[in-house]
């Protein structure tokens, strides 16, 4: 279950790409007919991500991925911005992709500012508006975390802003296909989205700017996307990010519906069945697929093993299993400890993924705990106590 | 290419000597939660020699691995040949860490070295190899090593 | 014949994808089982793109274009060397990729030499050499050029450069994969390939670096690529690129001379066959599958137009065809006229390229141009002054 | 959806009245190759009707067009309905350009209109709409409109 890091590409997507691997070859850019295949895959996804999204197609740039379309937005938009002042806000919970873009940014000679999170991993929107400033040219928080779940209130941020202020943009790698995003809804003026995350293809993803928005492209180079985003287009990519937004349009309601049941069936049944066991993120908005946990006493790359050896897959935001060796910011941002965020076990549940399966990871959890707290130094110090 | 290799996994799913020792002649405890590993190794020395060690660790894949192999290679050795159990050896013998996880084989190591030294200074002995190696105090916050 | 913008994906390409765009979903970064299908995917790729071009596996950085790539090389090493200078020499005929690159360092504060080309397109490095200062960080030389094919005498200028001197990169994107690339023989410390110029999947490219040369990573965010290019990885792009190289590399003398031969066949038909025509490029130094002219008084877009009619495809580097509205710098650089410069066009030979075909354009080619020239007003005044 | 509608394609495969008039009534070129587009177009006038028109084009596929489409826009007009012929009256009945193909639509009318100039100017007499539009002068170097 862990369909963030490992989501099925759907196999009407995979339909849509492989005529793109095969004998329609042509390049979007060139003028004859073979090209024509190729433009028109280009110009339907570009209808069917805009769709998706509540935007207007002229007004989405493809890239190769969440981390581009993010790294675009936030050195893009600030760089392009410069001379009306040099102050940013990000969250304290963001992707790697918009904190270190902001971190790249303050080499640049831009000031960041990090609006706090509550211990639901939500933005506080009194807070954030607070740390707005006359020179602020930008602002970015996600839509959703792609490690907790946790919604933020876009719109609510969005509202209080000054007008002609600070160009609102919002990470929606982990939402867009998965619950409803609205550009004109979340008050947004730039948003990025990324395939892999509703069953769409990996290499595929998406930024949106609202017409009018100043933006430096990330890449020089040639015309393709306007000179917006130079390259050669990834059309089989494209082709299946499209259809995968199509679907994911259409089946939005009952797709939700469906996870969200299944989540919470796994989240009562880890809280009620395992020990020392506390969710993580906000209990009631949160995305659909996304039941995460820190599990006391133990290792978030142990349980990912052991889990693994029952063939559950899960992810963690543990330092072990981080390659920095450190622990997700994103959980520390939230107030939860050290110790705790070595806990930390996420699953994600995708279209494959039905009752069985969650009954199967609720059988086999506990097991996997009580093995390591077994040998976990912690939890036997943690008996003593209780027994002294 | 997966990220450990099979003598690693061997361990991690079937660690040998986990456990603690009630009456232990000598208990040694390294790293702390904060950094993701912990180990608290425990031995018994009969006639010099490690007649039994456990461990308890807290941690990756890696550190429950090392602490099984540091375990294996100490168990039924003299004092004196248990401290040349160095890291790099810890390591070799699981086929190979990962890079990011090489500070686990240095733990294990540490852990066992702190447990001998714990029963050197409780029976007021000098053993050749203990105290030319001067441990590392812990930085509660350097987490990397 | 634009095998360039319209490369054919070769069929065992195409296999050696499709299981990543089925069953084999991993994620190379989870630590579960499935991750490691797509581990090994990505491992053997990477080993498979190092050998086409005689470098070692650890040092290939996986892109999602030949842009983005040289964006990064560019920008990339000037950033990273910015304390040891901030003078950047690049060819007058480079990609706009390397070249708007080095526009951006520009703006970044550092200044900028274009090595000029004689009349064949070729870098004259003895000028190069000229240029080179104390403060050089960066040279960037293509290895060829994907406008009119002229290769680069790259190990005579890494021979001449300083040692510890300015770092040498290569955009190689339009000749690896299509005749020898080999970094040491080369001389290079950098070099970007694309697998889309080899039969390889779009999305598919990447960056060889040199151990121990300092590079910023353009994309911020995780941990993939060790950090140097973060976001999910496009598995089955990067497994295509592999197999397309590892073809590449067992099939590249024949495919050479089988294409040099179609090239030669189809140089000496367009210069004989159709009046007032001229090859651009060099005459021999040039990449295999590449027949470049410029036809007087006419203009390429109509050129293309026509020639799609008959079921041709080909390229040009006039204005109308640039989008920018502005002839090739790549043919002014060599001295060609403006005028002489709009009536450019390009063929591009590959693998499903034959005799037949370059025969099929020798016949419509002269129709073609006839035509055009029947309504030129350059050609009615350049006929009457031969006639007055 | 090509870069052309069907009516630029169509013109452009097949344009109408493409020549030159030896003994014109007034000749009028605009463009230079430069910039890639260059349009001459000549007129035959009697009884203040544009009898016959010709051109010649060297240019991309929608200058083509235009030159096509402009010819027979005008064919059989009067010079003063001639003259009422815009840019965008052209680019709407090929059913639209690409907008960087827009300034390919400036140059037929700009062509014809220069064209209908220099038959006022050789027969010196006044055309209404001539006058009050002034012809922008080209410049050799600036090939953007
Ligand atoms: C020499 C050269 N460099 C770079 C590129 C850009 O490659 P891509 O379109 O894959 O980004 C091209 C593309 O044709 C090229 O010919
Ligand atoms: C919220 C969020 N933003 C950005 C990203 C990065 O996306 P990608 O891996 O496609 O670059 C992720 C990936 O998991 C994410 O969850």
């Amino acid at each position: 279950m862990d369909n963030v890091a490992a989501a099925p590409l759907l196999p009407e997507v995979r339909e849509a790409m492989l005529p793109y691997l095969g004998q329609i070859f042509g390049n979007p850019q060139s003028l004859h007919n073979w090209g024509d295949g190729a433009r028109e895959a280009l110009e339907g996804a570009r209808e069917q991500v805009a769709a998706l999204i509540g935007g207007a197609s002229e007004e989405i740039v493809f890239t190769s991925s969440g981390t581009e379309a993010n790294n675009m937005a936030v050195k893009g938009i600030a760089r392009a911005r410069s001379e009306k002042g040099k102050h940013i806000i990000v969250s304290a919970i963001e992707h790697f992709s918009v904190f270190n873009s902001a971190r790249t940014m303050q080499r640049e000679g831009f000031e960041i500012s990090l609006a706090p999170v509550d211990s639901t991993g939500t933005v506080i929107p009194a807070e954030l508006l607070k740390l707005v400033r006359p020179d602020t040219v930008l602002i970015s928080v996600m839509h959703a975390s792609g490690e907790v779940g946790t919604i933020q209130p876009l719109a609510e941020i969005a509202a209080g802003l000054p007008k002609d202020g600070p160009v609102l943009h919002t990470d929606a790698v982990a939402s867009a296909g998965n619950i409803p995003v609205d550009v004109k809804k979340l008050g947004v003026q730039a948003l990025s989205m990324a395939g892999n995350q509703f069953n769409g293809p990996r290499g595929s993803a998406a930024l949106w700017i609202k017409r009018g928005v100043r933006i430096l492209p990330l890449l020089d180079g040639g015309i393709q996307e306007g000179g917006r985003r130079p390259g050669t287009e990834d059309v089989p990519a494209i082709a299946g990010l499209g259809k995968a937004a199509e679907i994911a349009k259409r089946d939005l309601e009952v797709r939700m519906e469906r996870l969200s049941g299944l989540r919470d069936m796994l989240i009562e049944g880890v809280l009620g069945e395992v020990e020392h066991s506390v969710l993580t993120g906000h209990p009631v908005n949160r995305l659909p697929g996304y039941a995460s946990f820190c599990l006391r006493f133990i290792e978030g790359e142990a349980i990912l093993m052991l889990l693994n050896s029952h063939g559950i897959a899960a992810a963690s935001g543990s330092a072990c299993t981080s390659r920095a060796l450190k622990a997700s910011h994103v959980l520390l941002a939230m107030g939860i400890n050290h110790e705790l965020a070595q806990g930390s076990v996420l699953f994600t549940l995708g279209p494959n993924n039905d009752a069985e399966d969650v009954k199967y990871v609720l059988e086999n959890l506990p097991k996997v705990v009580d093995r390591l707290r077994q040998m976990s130094p912690l939890y036997s110090k943690y008996l003593k106590e209780q027994k002294g | 290419m997966p990220v450990y290799s099979e003598k690693v996994m061997q361990h991690f799913m079937n660690p040998h000597n986990v456990g603690e020792i009630e009456d232990a002649d000598g208990v040694g405890e390294i790293g702390n939660p904060v950094c993701g590993d912990m180990m608290t190794f425990y031995i018994k020395v009969k006639d010099n020699r490690i007649e039994d060690v456990k461990y308890k660790t807290f941690g990756c894949g890696a550190a429950i691995a090392v602490s099984s192999m540091v375990s294996d290679l100490v168990k039924g050795k003299t004092l004196e040949e248990a401290l040349t159990v160095t890291p790099s050896m810890v390591a070799k013998e699981l086929e190979g860490l990962p890079k990011n996880k090489l500070h686990c084989s240095n733990l294990g190591a540490q852990a066992l070295h702190k447990a001998i030294k714990n029963y050197a200074i409780k029976n007021k002995i000098d053993i050749p190899g203990l105290t030319d190696k001067e441990e590392p105090e812990e930085d509660e916050h350097a987490c990397e090593t």
